[in-house]
């Protein structure tokens, strides 16, 4: 019995929710240094809900779950994450649509889409110091990881470490930026020095689902 | 955590429960979008004002509804702007043919939150208009692109609007007359401790007994610098070295005044402080119409306040004294 | 020391200037006493209110004089009775045909200084009366001979009395008044953090982080017993547990309901306490009449809150529904 | 040139004045264990101007002097001690009246009279730990002291110093009462354990008027 994709998408996005749920206070810290310290607990209690009621979504294509997750975050984030989260998840499931097989393209062509809405809704380029400086690189890397054509059985799981070392690495270099975005906007040049806290929970979510995607599809 | 909380995840319901039951049937509360609104809303004659926001600012802003103010609040969690359902779902609730008014303090999440929840429920046939408040002179508009914050200025905006629509006005005078206040209203606070959300259990950033925070935002975002601890004089010095120039103020101008505390700072060194305002505008020829010293707009339990100064035309005056009605009063 | 102050021996003074500067010329201020006073008072036709106390308990009790509440007030420093010249002065100064009403907090300091200065005034012509307020529940009468303390209730007994007097009853008519009120109110504070009087500058006690005091006095006297924190729901059946037998409050009976913050709590907190109060009392048969959720009497920036119950009739209804002005005030 | 009473008058009046000003912020201490911490601001507002404006008061009689000092009490201070120690001295003001030489029963006569009037205007007994505790017993043992027909030349001194230990060790003595008056009562069983401020400010007072005694009469 091979996993379907619906069945890999179910296991990314759980871990997903449950990553965030487990790091809600050290998110909320990183956000503390320099905003005002919302962010872990504006995710969870959109997550918490992906978490516990996961199992009664309607879950018949990709876009069905990621539109129900993008209402549930809509409906329970506040602060900039809930509009800033609940567009990347509405738009990548517009991209999504009803499928219920994604190959290699339609996740990246998905990702995009989240990307797309991140930059709709809340207006930051890159270099802003915002969670797009790391989840755009994590993108690109994975891109050129699943498109790798000497890559062997493993080439998913590789592709997915070099994204979410990529996403690790580019959060560690939002330190020097300017925070041009979100409330840590207003701290001006005190931004400079400390990581964005959304970028670095792009990272930690990456290496979650790596690690979890690794030890079920090796 | 020196607070009286149960399970702090409740926190932001248990008080709003606690505003409607101390309302005596005047306010009505929906717990599923955090909503606290005016019983006798909507109204066919009456444009409905609704503002969001985060909660931990009381009295600002679930507190402030009431007629002649708000007739709605859905305020987020603790520091936190709504989702985007609440402003979708209040919107609708509220809906009026005279049409609805979104107050938005300029922050990204609130601003985020109600365009989009704006956007959806104009899909469904409510017609809105948004004001958004941006009196905070420690962030300076040009440089960030996110632009100034709403901070206590905002009560202006309110009690403005507020008294206008109660006396009919349409949302196109609402929005001129908001706009008005907008851009003749100016803040400047200044924090003297942090503070805890319940949620967190922790101090939001540490400052030393001896230290102060000069422009902090509302959400303990940090200021524009932060120095030693100066006395009262040289503090309102300090704000009002910020606040003036910046609209600027004028010999000749006639203002309300606002010393609005951040929560832990006792009523007495607020009005020590309007004391010591009062003198000084007196001083540069600025007239002193009215005088507003209370809590407006806090940071939960943070010591520290603000001054806002509205510049004020006839009509203001006369919109600033109507009457009005709100959960928190003395009597 | 987290205070806007310049000289801390001159706390108080500035503070009482700004409330002056604030009023518009409804308050005139008297810096020889502390004296805070209604503009338009003495008048032959009304009997004048007068409250001393200490400072340190804003908005009690110098922002509680206006129209249909104190006439006068003349505090003296922080957590210490006024010296017996400003009592003496005070009555002289705002003396009436109809003759004058000290309103007196029972705390010894303010007793001695009233009775004195009393006795002086009256050689001098002034007559007067006392009411002496004696809400707290957490000091049991018979053991002390000191007997209960004033607290937060004394505001019922300013609002009643004061609305009364604008209606023109005379002294044996407020002193009848006044005295209904004593006898149906009950108080009961805990504090959770200590406070710093600007001239002691450093904390009065200390109190563990998991810890608070219940029954605490309003300048920091310890109360009945410290223990740990506990839920927001259990200090509330604390505090109805103590006060509610006292009187006792009975089903059917019909009160008002105070939730006093001590200073440093937040409004939201206040309001939250005010829920669970609400819905507690209503279970025991006890009809809510009115609520008053705000800051009356607090120490200084004390994190803590105080619930009073003021059991009513007709008369003290109406007395409460009655308008006022004060300086405190949102609009 | 020998001393006239006035001057010796005086001298104690000065010395008592300052010795309350040099230790406002002990006897707050004191105050703040079991009370509420405002006695020492609460004398200073008005010793500190006996003090400064001591040279100007009208000290053509004992009682002039005490009178004046009553005045300055009853519009400077505030809380108990304002009634209690303005009392005290308008009351020793009445016994001393236009006298300008004290015998030693002047001194006993006016003193129970300051005594009399802090009954009068508190309603305080013994042993309900106030400054009466240690105030009676020195002057208890002043009379003694005083009235003692076998003393040499030093009996004022001596005298003086055995009050001031009397009142030492009386403030002592107040740890194990039970406060039944002023701000203290409030603590109930709590305030055993503790000295009385106000006992123990009569002996710190004491102390100091007899050292400067001893240094100018011997
Ligand atoms: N306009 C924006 N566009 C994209 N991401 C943003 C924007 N503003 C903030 N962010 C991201 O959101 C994170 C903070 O989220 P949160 O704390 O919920 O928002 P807020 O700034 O309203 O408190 C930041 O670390 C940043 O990565
Ligand atoms: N009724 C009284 N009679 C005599 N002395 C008193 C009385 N009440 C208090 N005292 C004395 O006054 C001291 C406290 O003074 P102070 O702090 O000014 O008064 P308060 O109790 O009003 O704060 C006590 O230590 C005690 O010695
Ligand atoms: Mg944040
Ligand atoms: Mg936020
Ligand atoms: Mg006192
Ligand atoms: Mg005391």
């Amino acid at each position: 019995m091979t996993a379907t994709s619906l069945d890999r998408l179910d296991l990314v996005l759980r871990t997903m929710a449950e990553t965030i749920v487990e790091n809600t206070v050290y998110f909320a810290e990183l956000d503390a240094v320099v905003g005002d310290g919302d962010f872990g607990y504006s995710l969870r209690s959109g997550f918490e809900v992906v978490v516990s009621d996961y199992d009664t979504f309607d879950r018949t294509s990709a876009g069905a779950v990621l539109k129900k997750i993008g209402f549930v975050l809509s409906s329970k984030v506040g602060g900039s994450s809930g509009p800033i989260w609940g567009t990347a998840f509405l738009r990548s499931a517009v991209a999504a649509g009803d499928k219920t097989e994604l190959n290699r393209e339609d996740v990246i062509e998905i990702l995009r889409a989240s990307v797309a809405g991140i930059i709709h809704r809340g207006g930051a380029a890159l270099g802003e110091k915002t969670l797009l400086d790391s989840l755009v690189p994590a993108i690109d890397a994975l891109e050129a990881g699943l498109a790798r054509q000497d890559a062997g059985p493993q080439r998913d799981a590789e592709a997915l470490q070099h994204a979410a070392d990529t996403a690790t690495k580019a959060a560690e270099d939002t330190k020097p930026m300017l925070a041009l975005r979100g409330r840590a906007a207003y701290t001006g040049e005190r931004s400079i020095g400390s990581v964005d806290a959304g970028a670095t929970a792009v990272g930690v979510i990456l290496q979650s689902i790596s690690a979890v995607w690794r030890e079920q599809y090796g | 955590m020196k607070k009286f909380v149960n399970d702090p995840r409740q926190f932001v319901p248990e008080m709003l429960e606690g505003i409607h039951l101390a309302s005596d049937g005047r306010l009505k509360y929906e717990p599923k979008y955090n909503l606290i609104y005016r019983a006798d809303m909507p109204r066919a004659d009456k444009v409905s004002i609704i503002q969001g926001s985060g909660s931990g600012h009381e009295p600002a802003h679930t507190m402030m509804v009431g007629k002649g103010m708000l007739d709605a609040a859905c305020p987020g969690d603790v520091f936190a702007g709504p989702p985007v359902d609440f402003v979708y779902e209040t919107s609708k609730l509220l809906n009026s043919p005279k049409g609805v008014l979104h107050i938005v303090n300029n922050y990204t999440g609130d601003r985020l939150a109600f365009e989009q929840g704006r956007e959806m429920a104009e899909m469904d046939g409510v017609r809105i208009e948004t004001l958004l408040v941006n009196d905070d002179v420690a962030v300076k508009d040009s440089t960030w692109t996110v632009g100034r914050r709403g901070v206590a200025g905002n009560f202006f905006v309110i009690k403005a609007v507020g008294a206008a629509s109660e006396n009919g006005a349409d949302l196109d005078e609402l929005v001129r007359i908001g706009n008005k206040v907008i851009a003749g209203v100016r803040s400047l606070g200044i924090a003297l401790s942090s503070c805890t959300p319940p949620v967190k259990g922790s101090p939001l950033f540490e400052i030393a007994d001896d230290e102060m925070e000069i422009g902090i935002g509302i959400h303990g975002e940090p200021g524009r610098q932060r120095t030693k601890m100066v006395s009262a004089n040289e503090i309102v010095d300090l704000m009002l070295d910020a606040v003036v120039p910046d609209l600027p103020f004028e010999s000749g101008d006639e203002v309300a005044v606002m010393i609005n505390g951040l929560g832990g700072t006792t009523i007495g060194e607020l009005y020590l402080l309007y004391g010591i305002a009062h003198k000084k505008l007196e001083a540069k020829g600025i007239k002193v119409f009215r005088s507003y010293v209370n809590e407006y707009c806090t940071s939960l339990e943070m010591a520290g306040a603000s001054l806002t100064l509205l510049k004020v035309d006839d009509e203001l005056k006369h919109l600033l004294n109507e009457p009005a009605e709100v959960s928190i009063r003395v009597f």
